[in-house]
């Protein structure tokens, strides 16, 4: 984990010094004295090796430095401003992929081949197809704009998040509707099955202890990327709706070419994650009892 | 009972005398085979063509990509010339019938374009007279005179005695198909533009899956042992980071451009194909008929090329077709956060992202590539789910 | 046949093959599972050895080490006068042309996507034997010989029963004419009618052909049945080795015994008259051996020293061999 | 010789493919007495285990039962519906499989999966379903079965499993415990044991089983009562000493003179039934064994046989035993080359 971690942080660290001619030609050009000073003040000076240490040691005393852009704000600050706010519609958009895709896959695979199997394959169908920002502006657009229900941006009101969670987890709601379908009509194919339907079980228990239990393996262990990638996906959707997250910022900061901010966001992304998935593997190992602790994770 | 599924007889049933001759032992020993002598290709074909929604998706991209490659050829317009009179035209167009077979458009932008019944645009209109105080703008037409009266939203437009004119059938714009942009670009070319980005990341997310993720999973699947440890250890570490973080990272690197777009994607997009080929391999290398190969005395170039690869295309089919629109899918996203091609070029993520800015007036500019997307999306997804129950081997007899 | 003057084929001298077994991805206790753990026998030009032991004893390992499959990892294998154990690969070609096996499954054995002509000529192809035209004909010639019609060359295996499929099998390690096949349990996943019928072509085909055969398979009756001389190994050891017909009028080795209490026979008044051998405990992990003699936790005779020394495989008299402490 | 527990009267079922009809089982009757065990024997594809799943309404989704019915205690299975069957299954009727690999749920402990059977049917505390579970752990001889209770399917060998299965099967004191080829995946040795296991549990529990096999040895040891299946369809159904000694019918002799003898000195060449089993998409119009048989006539290619029967529970599918067949009695005396 810690190993991986620090790869993100070399690799980012890397590739943000390998962009030619630093962080401040892309502006118009700087007096020399101007960007010499400016040079100086962010250590640009200082001998890679030795900003590479620098940064590191900022990162364990969980500093990122200051922004390039806006002088006097630390990329700190703008991942404690954005973070609530991306964190908050991002726990909701899991809740939702979770509590909504879950359902409907179970649904899907109990019914199957009949109207109910049909009708949410073709909401996954078209779940998987259209892209977060395309599904935001749409919604954005019907309900918000034509119907009027709820407010276009901000999230002054709680429904100001309802919009951008949909938005959030259209796909990966799909997405798990379909694993989950998937993997229990995977599971119901299995012989224990058949054993469980011999004891003469209750259909509820053949289903939810026997079959849901089996097929969520699969299911959990995306849980994890899709927790992150519902992360990235705020990217845009944050912007659509002028979410104030973190993620707007990250959005601005790249067409701004503030390198310190991205760097940070994205050490900061990369940490989350990791610690997402090292969340699911503890998971996992709880639900199957055949995987060690240790093994499944490395 | 059901007497004609078993023909159970009585034995007191009278047989005739001939039927008790013993059969000829020729008629019994023959061997039978129950097959109809298709081939694996022929039958997976069979099974595919059977999905009606898969052989639609196949058409879809097949129509999507001859006309991206053959529709610039012979277009009028193309992606970057800019008509500023023409701006933020729709594809449909509310016409208003003034007699005479005199048509006219009243666009949102306040722009009044006299149109040909068919749907032509024939020109902008010049006002005769601007009446900024009563929000008003004058214009005169085969010496009738009409105003355009903007006190209110939408627009309206008045004949002399101030009665508002009511809009006629609505036509298909014939000079712009689909409209143009608030350049005045038309954007069926621009489309045609977007679906030839947004073909040539999947063909270029396609070639990267075959040669480095085929290759590098087939490898560290065949070798095993410590190269295979190292191998999908880098793969692990790749796997922890969302593409999309990468591929943001080499696009601020890289600046955005096409050959960014397509730097990004081949440098990590092979990590799932080469997992799946290794599992594949890891699999099939354990199966008999590769050591019946190897007591055979077969090389490891005839193993690999005759008996794994072979066995491998089902799996290698469904992921390149499940890996292409997410390829699709990113370069659209990039493109939407401006990270994609650079103007005048156009993909379906940079004219998504164009028309946000205005689209609460002219959302076809938003709907249109939006649509695109979706279908190509809808097209591939049913192609993959068609191509994995065509190739799945628990499906077949 | 007078078998004792016939030349010795195959002689197999204190093989070894160990696995290297990993806990954790961090962990470096690696441990070895030694699958074979010192086997030693001979076969003779024209006799067919059996060998016969419970899933897992080594017997494949066994086998697949003498093909050559995995690089063994101590000991000899004499083919023809020739120790093939430390050859590689480009030195085993002339020896893979007169060793060939059979396998088990008769649906995993066949490549999928070659048709049966390509399956049955392959080892024709890669040791460049005959012109296209010979080979096309020299797969006919093999397909009538197995009992399958020809003109069905140019289909897959798929269309095929398990029995044909095995026989194309077969065919495919006969067509370069070995002379020692290696047969893996090939009739274990057929039928019973089917099993007889693919017993009866290999006594045939070892009949016409001169052949050598190792024939592994853990149905007593059936190696009994097919075999000259038999070993029955436990735990990747050999524990016992003679005449087919002397292993089973006196089996020596309480392993064997035990084996032989368990075949079930098809006759009720034997299958009731008999008393079994008591077998209430398990075969114990390869990875986790008991001090001593491997069978000792099962073993209703054993004695003090079977818990401190493994017994060697050692001659009881007119080539029974038996690994017990009981014969020393 | 208690009465009669289950009888199944022109069973029927097929699966319907893609390909079209596949035709498992046809017209099959057959009846089981309280307390004694049956043997079902055939290979594979003769429907033996899909007629007893249909029993049990157990068949997967292609697969449907078409004609029959079952009569179990007098009353019709097949004309129950699943709630009904849920309440019976596992109680008076139960079943073990032939993989104990893959017929445990992997992902709850054994004594769970003991435990929810008994819990189910006999509504207990789970204290005494506990305590149940150790008793029926000791039954099938689990050594330290306490502590094994808490353990995973996956920390177990196949005999094992099987046992556990066995248990699992035996909670509710059943009155007929169907076991479908439950030795065929294990080893000799542990085949053996749990042959041995059923038969105890046949005596001492006075539970009627009926035992799947396609291993004729397995038979000879166990049962009193053999059908011979082939095709969908019965055979012949004998006493084992009938079977074996006095078999009437081609198909049984083939599948004697198939298998080697162990007990037998002389090497002798197997005999064996030449081509493969039928296609049950296509079946024979006739009798499914003629094109196998070195006794077929015409008319067996064309029609069906009826059960000729020579005594009491003793029957066979074979135009050659029609009293109007020629030769009746020299093709009866052909068995002798057949057994031993």
């Amino acid at each position: 984990m810690v190993i991986t971690l620090l790869l993100v942080i070399t690799l980012t660290f890397c590739m943000m010094h390998a962009v030619p001619g630093g962080p401040f030609t892309a502006e118009k050009a700087l007096q020399p004295e101007v960007e010499k000073a400016l040079r100086a003040k962010y250590h640009l000076d200082d001998p890679l090796w030795r900003q590479y240490t620098d940064y590191l040691l900022g990162i364990l005393r969980l500093d990122f430095g200051p922004s390039f852009k806006y002088p006097g704000v630390t990329v700190n600050e703008l991942i404690r401003k954005g973070f609530p706010v991306t964190f908050k519609a991002g726990v909701l958009a899991v809740l939702l992929v979770v509590f909504a895709g879950i359902p409907l896959g179970i649904v899907a695979a109990v019914k199957q081949n009949k109207w109910q199997d049909a009708v949410v394959m073709v909401m996954a169908t078209v779940g998987v197809a259209i892209p977060s920002f395309v599904l935001a502006t749409i919604i954005l657009y019907f309900f918000a704009l034509k119907l009027g229900w709820l407010p276009t941006f901000g999230v002054t009101h709680w429904s100001g998040y309802i919009l951008p969670v949909v938005a959030l987890a259209g796909f990966w709601l799909a997405f798990v509707a379909r694993l989950t379908r998937s993997s229990l009509l995977d599971v119901l194919q299995q012989d224990y099955m058949v054993t469980a339907r011999s004891k003469g079980l209750y259909q509820h228990q053949i289903l939810l202890k026997h079959g849901l239990k089996n097929a969520l393996i699969p299911v959990i262990t995306v849980l994890g990327p899709v927790a992150a990638n519902l992360l990235c996906g705020s990217f845009v959707v944050e912007q659509i709706f002028a979410l104030p997250g973190i993620g707007k910022y990250f959005v601005q900061s790249i067409s701004n070419r503030d390198y310190t901010t991205i760097m940070g966001i994205t050490i900061f992304y990369a940490a989350f994650l990791i610690v997402m998935v090292f969340i699911v593997d503890l998971f996992y190992v709880f639900i199957d009892p055949r995987i060690k602790f240790g093994k499944s994770t490395g | 009972m059901n007497a004609d599924r078993h023909h159970i007889v009585d034995s007191a049933e009278h047989i005739a005398p001939g039927l008790w001759e013993e059969l000829a032992p020729a008629a019994t020993e023959k061997e039978r085979i129950a097959g109809e002598g298709f081939s694996y290709g022929q039958d997976v074909w069979r099974r595919f063509t059977r999905n009606k929604m898969a052989l639609m998706g196949l058409w879809i991209i097949i129509l999507l990509v001859l006309s991206a490659v053959f529709v610039p050829f012979f277009w009028t317009h193309n992606y970057h010339y800019q008509e500023l009179t023409y701006a933020n035209v729709p594809p449909l167009l509310p016409l208003y019938d003034l007699g005479n077979d005199q048509f006219v458009f009243l666009n949102k932008n306040f722009k009044l374009y006299q149109v040909a019944r068919s749907g032509k645009l024939l020109g902008l209109i010049k006002p005769k007279q601007r009446l900024v105080a009563e929000k008003q703008i004058l214009y005169e037409l085969n010496g009738r005179k009409y105003r355009m009266d903007y006190t209110q939203l939408p627009v309206r437009l008045l004949d002399e005695n101030a009665n508002e004119i009511t809009t006629g059938s609505r036509v298909w714009n014939k000079t712009y198909f689909l409209g143009t942009d608030a350049l005045g670009r038309d954007l069926f070319i621009r489309q045609i533009y977007g679906a030839r980005i947004s073909l040539l990341v999947a063909l270029i997310a396609t070639v990267v899956n075959f040669v480095i993720g085929v290759l590098y999973g087939g490898i560290s699947g065949y070798l095993g042992g410590t190269v295979d440890n190292v191998m999908m250890r880098i793969v692990e570490i790749i796997n922890t980071i969302p593409l999309t973080l990468y591929v943001i990272l080499i696009m601020v690197l890289l600046e955005s451009g096409f050959t960014s777009i397509v730097l990004a994607i081949g440098t990590v997009f092979w990590v799932d194909m080469a997992r799946i080929v290794r599992g594949q391999i890891l699999t099939l290398k354990e199966q008999e008929f590769v050591y019946a190969a190897k007591t055979m005395g077969a090389g490891t170039r005839r193993i690999l090329f005759r008996h794994l690869l072979p066995n491998t295309m089902g799996p290698i089919i469904v992921t390149l077709a499940m890996l292409i629109p997410g390829a699709i899918f990113i370069e659209a996203f990039m493109s939407f956060i401006g990270l994609g091609v650079a103007p005048p070029m156009a993909s379906w993520g940079t004219l998504c992202s164009d028309a946000l800015g205005t689209f609460r007036s002219f959302p076809y500019q938003l709907f249109i590539p939006a649509l695109a997307i979706s279908i190509t999306m809808f097209a591939f997804n049913f192609l993959v789910d068609g191509l994995r129950d065509a190739l799945d081997p628990r499906l077949r007899k | 046949m007078s078998i004792d003057t016939t030349p010795v084929l195959l002689e197999v001298a204190g093989l070894k093959k160990y696995f290297p077994v990993k806990h954790g991805t961090f962990g470096r206790h690696h441990h070895q599972l030694k699958a074979v753990d010192g086997v030693s026998f001979g076969i003779r030009s024209g006799e067919t050895f059996g060998l016969v032991g419970e899933s897992g004893c080594g017997k494949s390992t066994c086998a697949r080490t003498i093909i050559r499959l995995y690089r063994p990892t101590a000991g000899r294998i004499i083919f023809e006068g020739q120790d093939i154990a430390p050859l590689n690969s480009s030195e085993l070609m002339p020896v893979r042309r007169k060793i060939q096996m059979i396998f088990q499954d008769p649906f995993a054995s066949l490549n999928a996507r070659m048709t049966v002509q390509d399956i049955i000529s392959e080892p024709l192809d890669i040791h460049n034997i005959g012109t296209p035209a010979e080979r096309r004909d020299r797969v006919d010639g093999l397909l009538r010989r197995v009992g399958l019609d020809a003109a069905h060359a140019g289909r897959y295996p798929h269309e095929f029963s398990g029995g044909q499929r095995q026989r194309i099998g077969i065919a495919r390690a006969i067509a370069i004419n070995p002379s020692l096949i290696i047969c893996d349990e090939p009739i274990s996943a057929l039928d019973v009618s089917i099993q007889a019928q693919v017993v009866n072509m290999l006594e045939d085909l070892q009949a016409d052909l001169g052949l050598t055969y190792l024939f592994i398979a853990h149905d007593l009756s059936m190696v009994k049945h097919i075999s000259d001389k038999m070993g029955v190994m436990y735990l990747g050891r050999m524990v016992e080795m003679a005449d087919s017909r002397e292993i089973y009028a006196n089996p020596l080795h309480p392993y064997t015994q035990m084996l032989l209490s368990a075949i079930p026979i098809p006759d009720p008044k034997k299958a009731r008259a008999r008393t079994p051998v008591p077998m209430d405990r398990e075969i114990p992990s390869p990875l986790d051996l008991p001090m001593g003699c491997r069978f000792v936790d099962r073993c209703r005779q054993s004695l003090a020293i079977c818990r401190e020394i493994e017994p060697g495989l050692c001659d009881t008299g007119a080539g029974h061999w038996a690994a017990c402490h009981l014969y020393r | 010789m208690g009465a009669t527990l289950l009888e199944v009267d022109n069973l029927t079922t097929s699966f319907f493919t893609h390909q079209g009809e596949v035709q498992a089982v046809r017209g099959v009757n057959f009846r089981v007495n309280a307390g004694e065990m049956v043997g079902i024997v055939g290979e594979s594809g003769s429907g033996k285990s899909v007629t007893l799943l249909s029993v049990l309404q157990l068949l997967k989704s292609p697969g449907k039962t078409i004609a029959g019915r079952a009569l179990f205690k007098g009353e019709n299975l097949l004309d129950k519906n699943e709630r009904q069957m849920r309440a019976l299954r596992g109680d008076c009727l139960s079943m073990i499989f032939q993989d104990p690999m893959t017929s445990l749920n992997p992902t709850l402990t054994i004594g769970e999966q003991i435990m929810e059977t008994l819990r189910v049917h006999r509504r207990i505390s789970r204290k005494a379903a506990r305590h149940r579970a150790v008793e029926l752990l000791e039954l099938v001889r689990i050594p330290s079965p306490d502590q094994r209770l808490n353990a995973y399917p996956h920390e177990f060998s196949g005999g094992m499993r099987q046992r556990v299965m066995i248990a699992m099967a035996l909670s509710c004191d059943p009155d007929l415990l169907i076991a479908d080829e439950p030795s065929t995946a294990l080893d000799v040795t542990i085949q053996a044991q749990i042959i041995l296991l059923l038969k105890q549990i046949q005596r001492e529990l006075n539970t009627a089983v009926i035992l799947i096999t396609h291993d004729l040895g397995v038979i000879a040891e166990a049962v009193s009562r053999v059908i011979v299946m082939y095709g969908g369809m019965i055979m012949e159904e004998a006493s084992v000493e009938d079977i074996f000694y006095r078999p009437r019918h081609p198909y049984t002799w083939g599948l004697l003179a198939s298998v080697p003898r162990v007990d037998v000195e002389e090497k002798q060449r197997l005999s064996p039934i030449a081509g493969s089993p039928p296609d049950m998409l296509n079946p024979p119009a006739g009798c499914p064994f003629f094109p196998r048989c070195r006794f077929a006539l015409q008319i067996c290619r064309l029609k069906i046989p009826a059960y000729f029967s020579s005594a009491p529970g003793r029957r066979s599918l074979c135009w050659r035993l029609h009293p109007g067949a020629p030769d009746r009695n020299r093709f009866l005396e052909r068995q002798k080359n057949y057994v031993n």
